[in-house]
């Protein structure tokens, strides 16, 4: 993460949590741990966020409406799973309304395990989804790069 | 310990429901709550219903048996607030209550199967 | 007149943290009727019973809401107390008072918060939750966890508090309640939240009572109301009025959410006064049978609990009645004659909790 | 009345200490009390699968034939019930944070080889 790094913007969707994780992603906004040191603010406009935070599993419900609002981020983009519920579908992962963690609906880049999520942790978690984001967006950079160059090329992959 | 020692639980029967509850009504009773639970009576499954209602702090408690899929009359009429739990019981459970104020037809809950609760 | 609209609210909206959608009916800008509806959030939690053990559902009745955490654990063992007849040790009972009460006073906060968010003054909110920050240190210090306390078993509670502790945390209550002069100061006398608040989303008395309006909600309406009277815990011991006012506003649901923090810091400070010496915990043995309801006084109103216990290792039925799930018809109510602007305030001054209403 | 009230509680703001917790740099001091992180002592088990059992999200697994003893970091709930029942008192909940991590992954522990006992296996 270098220091010239873009301010991300993140949007706050609430799956089917206990509340507990999603009050301390608010938690991380407040002057105690104030998340905007990062450059950070909750957005609520999808078209202009970086980084997806999801608290809670996923239901047939609102799997759509997760889909809907990930497909209307703009590249590059990141999603935080928050809670051992995003991640796995824990205590709840046996009842009938529950899929599973975020990871069976959208590719998660960075796993914050907590029951409920510390406010320290999804710090951490949001700081290394910059160095992420940073990474995916000069993979862009080089990939449009390469495209120009030898266009029949353009598939190829880069991984961070 | 709490005041509610051992509960009392009138057994009535579908017809008797809303005299009964228009009567507590007139007496100044609160709807708390209604309840349905899927019981096994003697192999047969059975729903109960109970209709919980408060006044001064103290219960009334009561309760209606009924077949899976039967139909039962809406007391949200005499009281605005049992629209609520009555859709919920719909959605939940599967039965069909006549005469419901506001009516969501099975959309007030979505859930991924129709009447999760009866199924085992 | 103008023709009728129909505008969705949710269920990712910037003012609500949580999932909840509204169908609201506008003729110009004011509405109609609201048609709420749910599900976004439901889990089907009840059913958990007959998979989990009795003594592990604890874990479960925690996390149907992580606000009222506590209380939905204490309003599950104090069922299952109940029908197995278990004698809770008196030092625990008044632990769980204290809890009881500290979940109170930061959830209490926290809406402060959300509802000047809803309001528009970004500052208060910021006040609100770095008040709140200090009761969560309390009760980290104390139990454990920030929000999901895990202090309550079947039987008693987890963890004791040694008296400094105790001690300790009375003097940071007394500090906190000179901050909370200040922000409820603000919330009750300012003139802009004045504007925002008085004379919006009016639920009278007879309203109230007809729809089934409970906790803040009623109170707020000049109803004397609190399940807290009926004496759980410790609360038979402690002395306490319920706080009402009569306006029936938003304006007057701020004010009795501003008294009762001063309230529970009271509450808090007769239990420690009269706290007990000897056992946090009694042994369980057995299984429960039997059945009963549980009626609780959670941040948001009355909770009621039902269990039914067939004498195995399963609960065979449990069924939570929430708060917020009996304050939608007051709702919807209160939302029919309001302006759009005044939306977000009149849903956020119920303190919706949505997690809680679908379980 | 109070006027003024927001006016002053402002200016009270602008020349109070700012009361933010500056995390990354400076690392939080946890409670002895605060639940954090679910720690295993191999030397003590007697694999009795009694965590196993009562753990309410399955995270924990035991495999007595082959004395292992495997937790599933991402299930883990940290509720310390667990710790209350371990007889032998090699499950400890430890107040530091856990981190937030890029790929989830088992804890395994075997008995074998007690000087390397936090050997970790993607999952």
């Amino acid at each position: 993460m270098s220091f010239i790094a873009k301010s991300p913007w993140i949007l706050h969707y609430d799956g089917s949590s206990c509340n507990g994780c999603d009050i301390e992603t608010l938690a991380c906004l407040t002057p105690v741990y104030d998340i905007e040191r990062f450059g950070v603010i909750n957005t609520g406009n999808p078209k202009h966020a970086d980084i997806l935070i999801v608290t809670g599993s996923v239901n047939h419900q609102n799997r759509d409406v997760l889909l809907n609002i990930y497909n209307q981020m703009p590249d590059p983009k990141a999603v935080i799973a928050v809670g051992i519920c995003a991640i796995t579908g824990g205590i709840f992962a046996e009842c009938y309304n529950v899929l599973g963690g975020v990871d069976k609906v959208l590719p998660v880049d960075i796993y914050v395990p907590g029951c409920a999520a510390r406010p320290e942790a999804i710090i951490d978690g949001i700081v290394k989804a910059i160095g992420i984001l940073e990474m995916k967006h000069q993979n862009m950079r080089i990939k449009s790069k390469w495209r120009l160059r030898w266009p029949w090329k353009s598939e190829l992959k880069f991984s961070y | 310990m709490a005041m509610e020692k051992r509960i009392e639980i009138f057994i009535l029967t579908v017809d008797e429901l809303v005299s009964r509850t228009r009567s507590l009504h007139d007496e100044g009773y609160r709807l708390v709550q209604i309840c349905c639970s899927k019981v096994d009576e003697s192999g047969k499954a059975v729903l109960e219903l109970d209709y919980t209602f408060d006044k001064h702090y103290n219960l009334y408690n009561i309760r209606i048996s009924i077949e899976e899929g039967a139909e039962i009359p809406s007391i949200s009429e005499i009281f605005g607030s049992a629209f609520v739990y009555e859709n919920e019981i719909h959605d939940l459970y599967g039965v069909s209550i006549q005469g419901i104020s506001i009516d969501y037809r099975g959309n007030f809950y979505k859930t991924a199967m129709p009447h999760p609760f009866t199924q085992d | 007149m103008g023709k009728q609209t129909i505008i969705p609210f949710g269920p990712q909206h910037p003012v609500l943290p949580e999932p909840l959608h509204l169908d609201l009916v506008l003729e110009d800008e004011r509405i109609v009727d609201a048609i709420p509806s749910i599900g976004y959030v439901h889990r089907g939690l009840e059913l958990l019973v007959s998979k989990k053990e009795y003594a592990e559902y604890v874990y479960v009745a925690e996390r149907i809401c992580g606000i009222c955490s506590f209380m939905h654990g204490l309003g599950y063992c104090q069922a299952v107390e109940e029908i197995m007849e278990i004698q809770v040790p008196e030092r625990a009972l008044f632990l769980r008072t204290i809890w009881a009460e500290l979940s109170r006073i930061h959830s209490h906060l926290m809406w402060f918060g959300l509802a000047a968010d809803a309001f528009g003054l970004e500052n208060l909110f910021m006040l609100s939750w770095r008040l709140r920050e200090s009761v969560l240190d309390i009760i980290e210090e104390t139990s454990g966890g920030r929000v999901i306390f895990g202090a309550c078993k079947i039987g008693g509670v987890r963890r004791d508090i040694s008296p400094e502790t105790l001690r300790d945390m009375c003097q940071k209550l007394e500090k906190l309640k000179g901050h909370m002069d200040r922000l409820t100061g603000v919330f009750l006398n300012d003139r802009s939240v004045g504007y925002r608040l008085k004379g919006i989303g009016v639920l009278t008395r007879e309203d109230a009572q007809r729809l089934g309006a409970v906790g803040p909600l009623l109170r707020a309406s000049g109803v004397d109301m609190d399940m807290r009277r009926l004496g759980y815990a410790a609360y038979e011991r402690l002395s306490f009025e319920p706080v009402t006012e009569n306006d029936g506003d938003c304006y007057a649901r701020c004010a009795v959410r501003a008294r009762e923090l001063y309230q529970s810091i009271d509450l808090i400070a007769q239990a420690v006064s009269m706290m007990p010496d000897g056992e946090v915990d009694t042994k369980v043995l057995g299984a429960p049978k039997g059945e009963c309801f549980m009626r609780l006084e959670q941040p948001r109103g009355e909770v009621l609990y039902y269990v039914r216990a067939d004498g195995t290792r399963y609960i065979e039925r449990f069924r939570v009645r929430t708060p917020t799930f009996t304050n939608i018809p007051s709702m919807i109510h209160c939302l029919k004659g309001c302006d759009f602007s005044d939306v977000p305030n009149v849903i956020l001054t119920i303190d919706p909790c949505i997690s809680c209403i679908e379980r | 009345m109070k006027k003024f009230a927001m006016e002053r509680m402002s200016l009270n703001n602008l020349f109070r200490k700012p009361s933010t917790r500056l995390y990354p740099d400076a690392p939080k001091k946890y409670f002895p009390n605060t639940r954090g992180r679910l720690v295993f002592n191999l030397s003590d088990c007697t694999f009795c699968t009694l965590c196993q059992k009562k753990c309410p999200t399955h995270a924990i697994t035991v495999r007595r034939e082959q004395q292992e003893w495997e937790l599933e970091r991402m299930r883990c709930i940290a509720c310390g019930n667990c710790c209350d029942l371990c007889r032998k008192g090699c499950l400890t909940m430890k107040n530091e944070l856990t981190k937030a991590v890029i790929l989830p992954e088992r804890e395994y522990y075997r008995r074998e080889k007690p000087q390397s006992s936090g050997e970790d296996a993607v999952k």
